[in-house]
Parts: C-alpha cells; structure tokens; sequence
C-alpha cells in the first residue's frame, strides 16, 4: 500500500498531487475532476490527494456511481488514490461544541469514505484533538488505513499541542497514527505573491520593505505590527505585518524529527518562478533531508498561490503543479544514482 | 480569497410577484475552498446602495433549496459547495430602480480550525439585469 | 540633574514613583496629587515621575497656580520632579495622521510644560518615530532635558523600529537622546493576578495551565491561541492565550547593551506578594545586572496590576508600591559595601 | 481596564421638558487610565434593554460642555479627563419607564500607539432614578 523503493534508485520518493492544487478551476467550473486527475497524470505524478468537501457536491452522501468514476478516472490515467483531506467540524451547530463522541464518529465517517475512494491515508486537520485520532485509530487500524497530522505552520514537534499527539502515539504505538508535515512550516524567504498583491493595494513601499527585510532576515516579528502602525501604515500595511508573523521559518531538518512517523508530505508552494524554482521554500535543501532521513512517501503538491495573485493576474495551477513537478524531478535525479 | 468572485455580474435581478416588484436577487459565492455545511454561514449580509438588508428580510438559495437567513444555524444537512452561485434574494417592495448598484456582501464563516470568524467583503457595482 | 551617587556606596541608584501607580486612586478620586506625593515620599523614595495627561485636568493648558501647587509639594514633601512622560497622538484627527511638523510640535509642547515642571527626562512613547524625536532633539538639549524612548514590551535594542532610533542616536550623538527601559520586557512568570483574573471569568483551568505553563517554560507562544480554540476554549480563554504573546521574557543582562544611554527605567511591576518580592519578574537579577552596569539613575514604580485584580478585589495602590520600595531598599542594600 | 467603573449608578435618569421625558442620561466612565481629547473618542454607544440609541440621536457632555456625539471627531481642544464622569444624552420621547434597565456601553477610542481601537464595553442592571 505504501510507495513502492525504486529498485537501485536511492531513494523511495513518489510524486503526487493534491487537488487542493486547482482550487481556482474547481471554484471557477473551468477543470472538471477528469481534467484534474489527467493534468497529474500528463505531468508524470502517480499519486492523488484528494479533498471530498471540495471535490464532492452532496458530501458527506457520495453515490456508488461517483466512487465509480473516481476509480475509473485512477485506471485510465494509471493514478492511484493516495489520501484524503478530512476536516472536522467541531463548531457544526451555533452554540454548543461537537462531543467527543460526535468528534470521532466525524472521523469514522471518513474513513469509511476514504475506504471507498482507496486511500489509505487520511489527513487529521492540525485542529483534531489527540484523544479524537486515539479514539479513531482503532477503527482506522480495522480499515488498513493511516490518520496522519497535518503539521502545519506555526506548529512543530516540540509545539504544547503536537506533543499531546506525540504522548498519545507513544502509548498507543499504532500504525494508524502518524504524521504528514506541510512544507510551509520551511518559508525561508517572504513570498512576493503575498507582499506584490499588497502593493498592488496600495501598501506603502517602505514599509513593504521593512516586513520583507524582516522576514527574510528571520527577525523578530513581534511587535511588526506595531512598528508598520507607529510608522503611519494603514491597513494593507499592517495586514502585510500580520502576514509575517503567521508564516515560520525552521531548519528542514526538523522534519528529521519524526521521520520514522512521516507517512505523507504535503510540498506546499505559493510560487514556482520560471527558473524552476519555489521563490520561498527552500525545495533542494528538503529534499536533500528526506533523502538522508530515508522519506518513503510522496511529495503531494499543493499549490497555493491562486489567492495571492487571483486578484490581478489569471491563474494557471496547471502550469504551477507542472513546474513543481519538473523540480521534483530534478532534484530526485540527483539521487538516484544510488548514494541516499 | 477569492473575494473577486463572490458577487456575480449579470445576477442581480428584481423578484416580481403580481406583477409587482418584491425585491431583489443576487448570485454570490462563498469566499472559501471548500464547500460548507450552511449551518456554518452565520452571515451574509447584503447592502445595495448604503442601505443594509435586514437578516430577517433575507433568504438563501442553494441548488433549488431555499433558507431563510436567519434559520441557517440549524441546517446540517444541506451544503454551499465550493464555487456554488448561491441565490440571496431580499424582500424589499417596490425592488431596485433600473442602472448600475453599488452592492457589498459580507459573509461570515464559522469555520472550525479558525480562531477567528472566516469570511470576508466584497464590494461590486452591479447593472439591474431584466 | 542626575542622581547623586552616594559616596562611599557601591551603586548609584534612586528610588522613585510614577503617577502611574494610583491610577486606580486617582480615576475614583480617592486620592489626590498631594496624597500621592506623600506617599511616595512616606515610603522613602526621592524621585517623582508624572503623566500630565492623567494627572492634570484642563492638559495641555497648565496654569501658573498647578505649576506653583507641584513645586509646593515637591519643597513640602523633600522629593524631586524627575521624569514627565509624554504621549503623542498621531491619530488626534479622524481622517489623517499629524504631519511630521505637528508630531515636532507635540514633543516641544511637552518640552515646554517640563521645563516649568522641572522635570529634566521626558518619556517618549514607544510609538514615536526617530525622526520625530531626531527634529526635537536641539530644542531639548537647549531646554537641558532629556527625551528617553521607553522601550517597552515587545521592543528590545535589536528590533526594527528600535534600530531606527539607534541610527539616529548615532548620527546626531545628541546628550538630549536616549532610553527609558521598561521592565515589563523582563516578565520570566506568567502574571498569576492575570491568570486568575481568566479564572474568575471562567477560563478553563486546564487551559489557563495550558497557557501558564507554555509561557513559564518560555515555550512557544505561536500557536497558543489556536491550541486553545482547537481544545474547544472560549473567547476568555483565546484571550488569556493572546495576552501570553503580549508578554516577554528576555535576559536581563540585555540592560546593558544600551547603558550608556539609559538615564532612566521604568519598574513596571504587576503583583507585589506578602513576601516581599513581584511574583512574575526577577527584580534581584535585574537590580544586579543594573548595579554590574554602573546604571545612575532612578528605579520609578510603575504599578500595573490594579487593571488585573479590581473586578473582584479592593485596590491599595499605595500597599503594593510600598512593598516594591522596601524590596528596592533591600536590593540595593546588598551592593551598598562598595563591592559594586 | 476600568470596565466596572464604566457606568455609573444612581446616574440614569429621564431627561425632562416642559413636563415631558424627551430621552434619558446616564454617566459614564471612559476605560483608559488618562484624559483624551474628544476627537478620539470615535463611539460612546448606548444600548438600553437591546434597543441601541442612535448616534444622531446621542450627546456627550464633559464639565459642562456639551457635543453632539456626531460632532466629537473635530473637538481637539476639550478633553474627557481619567475618570471623568461624562454624562450621555439620548433623546428618546417618552424616556424610559420607571424601574430597572439593562445598560450597555460600547466605547470605541482612537489610541494613536494601538494598531486595533480601544475602548471596551461595560453592561449594568441600572434603576432609574428621579
Ligand atoms: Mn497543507
Ligand atoms: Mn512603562
């Protein structure tokens, strides 16, 4: 079920989508799930992640001739259902909390969906309580399938709340619980997406340069606000200052952590330039790490970068997944001669 | 996100009944990237011209089933879909006079994992279409 | 105008209080300047620190009678007039900033009513551009008082906005520049009268632990508030989560980066126990970081608590400014054998 | 800071002309720890018994000088001094009935150092005085 070694290759990692990927087209009714499933395809991935609440009109209800399709689509294009995005809606009702018990038949529900779609890996929103996936994993145990932790910036493996995730996995030791980083948790520079589309809304210049500067030198953010604010920004500038303290910049190789509980990759990006490189995100010295720590998953991308240009700019997520696939490519390459 | 989209040129019409003008409509979508259960919309206020719609005075219709504005907290088992043109109509006798409207649409999303309300503005001028 | 040093002592530094400490007293008029200056000269300390804005009604215009009632009490009561700290209301319009012309203006007003209060150090708030106090800068030498920016949480000597006026510091090498730390950056425990305060509001107890025991552990406040929605906490929980990134701990020994330029510290303080010591800051290391730094100048009480304990408790400003002046003297007492 | 100060009791009353209630007046606090000048006081809301009073419709009043609570934005040269009771005007024919009210007040200061409004908001079961 998992990714397959690649022989003499030496590494083990696969390339994949998520179809959070072309959030834009799906919004905008201009790719269809076919067209999605056949742009991975024609990029060379052979692995789908998929979001139902986004995918699937009428979810939680998905007819047998739906799941039909899905597969369908999977053989025609040789992809394989990989995993499956699974929110929780804890505030469903107005004024009261879902129980736990509400919690974890939310996510018994998708598991018993992500069993028809044949994904064998569920992403846990970083939101899901660590009693909820102890509570679940059982189940998910029973159903061959994997409840990983999307751990998402600003959170980390020493974070209070990941570590109550960790205290329930070293009790439980179950291999249906694990973990599935976002690589936005590594923005080692500012994306200019974000910090063109706040000039382009009338942030002053300077103090665009200031929150960029102080980013990319990976200084202190507190009190960026209040400093855009004591400046005279208004405001997009101090909107642009909020930004920057919700984007994190750590070592990749933190993700070395927990690699033995690393069964997926979300490769999060906001812009692949065209040079082939993601302005950002330090893309050759992650997957140098992966390597090292012997990463057996896939590199599932998930683009995000439509918001930030949507405004001004026609989107292309299908050229934006293409290029971050030919990078994947590239530096996978350099290690398949058998060193890693 | 995705605030260029939620109000949708060409939509906003008078609703008629007898003969006479009951209000009006709009097509507007949810600035989100997934669909939600509309129990989680706790608000789409409309405001045409600086004059805000009454919550109580709003219905939301989404594939063919309509809601009132008011009584969405207790829908669980119905969804906005992502990208979904919902209709927003708004009982206002005598409708919109003929021309261009200054519309703003404000939504809030009760969405789990958010520590704050999600949702947003959006603000378009809008012709009267027949 | 300094302090004097005390001969044969191994420090060189006074004892004072700020207005700001019966702010309490003063908004329920429970207790007048006069009142206030006895106080403080009751419990031994020399140097008085003044907020016009909050202590003299019909401010900016200040008649000859107040100035005369303020120099009266300072003769009848033996204290001084040390530190006078200005405000500046960029936004005093609804529809536009002051100009730098106005912000100039503001700050020579301030100098102006100083030099009849004779008090020779001015508080320059946080907000305060350095070009602003750059501009004010030669009217302050010749009126021979002295413009101190109050660094106060979250700012330090190397933060942006600081820097800013360190550059400034630098190129004009004015004797009419430089700085006013506030203790309140040195906060090493939560404030339990906020905690508890939280508690009183019905906060959960076990994510006022949460939150107590990240920050006590100077763990990662990024995230708290989210840790505390995704446990299913309320508006007063995400709120006592907020205030844990409002608050910093950073080594004391940071006051002596800018010593040279230090002529005044403001002891912000938020719970003075019966044991005579502040349950959230380390006042004897930072008394020895002060003394090590050769630091002359004034310790000015700045009581903050009264905002924390007043829902459920009878505020006594004077108590808790009173018990900071006998930890002071004890403090100090320790490095009066010469040794510093 | 300073909320449960904010209202004052034994300050509600109906205001009275020529025999008639036009409206009712309440003191009331603002919560900052020194004096403002007016122009930044951007809101002083009033809401009696869930009915907000109208901004048009409220006055401010400080040591005797009073100001259409419309009109504070342009006063820079009075103040609200730390602790001053101010007292608020609604006009409202026929004032309020005799017995106790649920008060509510909303302040919303312009803080040049703040990036967000200050101010806060303050509720009290107030008795009407005579
Ligand atoms: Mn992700
Ligand atoms: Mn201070």
């Amino acid at each position: 079920m998992g990714p397959s070694p690649r022989g003499t290759s030496g590494h083990s990692i696969t390339r994949g989508v998520s179809l959070y990927s072309f959030q834009e087209e799906f919004f905008l009714r201009t790719m269809a799930l076919r067209d999605a499933v056949a742009a991975a395809a024609g990029m060379g991935a052979t692995d789908i992640e998929i979001i139902p609440e986004q995918s699937i009109a009428g979810f939680p209800h998905v007819s047998d001739a739906w799941v039909a399709e899905w597969h369908g689509l999977m053989a025609e294009f040789g992809t394989r259902p990989l995993a499956y995005d699974f929110f929780l809606d804890t505030l469903l009702h107005p004024h009261r909390r879902l129980t736990h018990e509400e919690q974890v038949a939310s996510v018994r529900r998708d598991i018993d969906l992500a069993v028809r779609l044949r994904t064998p890996l569920l992403r846990a929103i970083i939101s899901t309580p660590a009693a909820v996936l102890r509570d679940a994993a059982p189940y998910a145990e029973a159903a061959g399938v994997k409840l990983l932790l999307e751990v998402h910036a600003p959170f980390h493996y020493q974070h209070p709340w990941v570590l109550q995730h960790l205290t329930v996995m070293d009790e439980l030791d179950s291999p249906a619980l694990g973990f599935m980083p976002d690589l936005g948790c590594f923005v080692e520079r500012f994306p200019r997406v974000v910090s063109d589309r706040a000039l382009r809304e009338g942030a002053r210049p300077d103090l665009v340069a200031l929150v960029v500067g102080t980013y990319d030198a990976h200084g202190d953010t507190h009190g960026l606000m209040d400093t855009v604010t004591y400046s005279g920004g208004g405001p997009v500038d101090v909107a642009l200052a909020r930004q920057a303290t919700h984007f994190t910049w750590r070592d990749p190789r933190s993700l070395l952590e927990q690699m033995h509980r690393t069964h997926h990759i979300q490769a999060k990006f906001y812009e692949m330039t065209e040079d082939g490189t993601e302005y950002s995100i330090p893309y050759d010295r992650i997957v140098d790490v992966l390597v090292e720590g012997g990463y057996r998953g896939c590199l599932s991308s998930e683009y995000e970068g439509n918001r930030h240009i949507q405004d001004a700019y026609p989107v292309d997520s299908v050229e934006q997944v293409s290029r971050q696939h030919a990078m994947f490519e590239r530096l996978l390459q350099g290690h398949e001669d058998g060193r890693g | 996100m995705f605030e260029k989209y939620v109000i949708v040129p060409g939509t906003l019409r008078n609703t008629v009944a007898e003969g006479r003008s009951t209000g009006y409509e709009i097509g507007v979508r949810m600035p989100y990237y997934r669909g939600l259960a509309l129990s989680m919309v706790e608000d789409v206020a409309l405001t045409v011209d600086g004059v805000r719609a009454l919550a109580e005075a709003t219905t939301v219709t989404v594939h063919g089933n309509s809601y009132r504005l008011t009584e969405l907290g207790a829908v669980t088992d119905d969804r906005w879909e992502l990208g979904e043109v919902a209709v927003v109509r708004v009982a206002h006798p005598g409708g919109l006079a003929p021309g261009e409207h200054d519309v703003e649409v404000v939504q809030r999303l009760r969405i789990s994992y958010m520590p704050v309300p999600g949702g947003g503005r959006a603000r378009a001028v809008v012709e009267l279409s027949d």
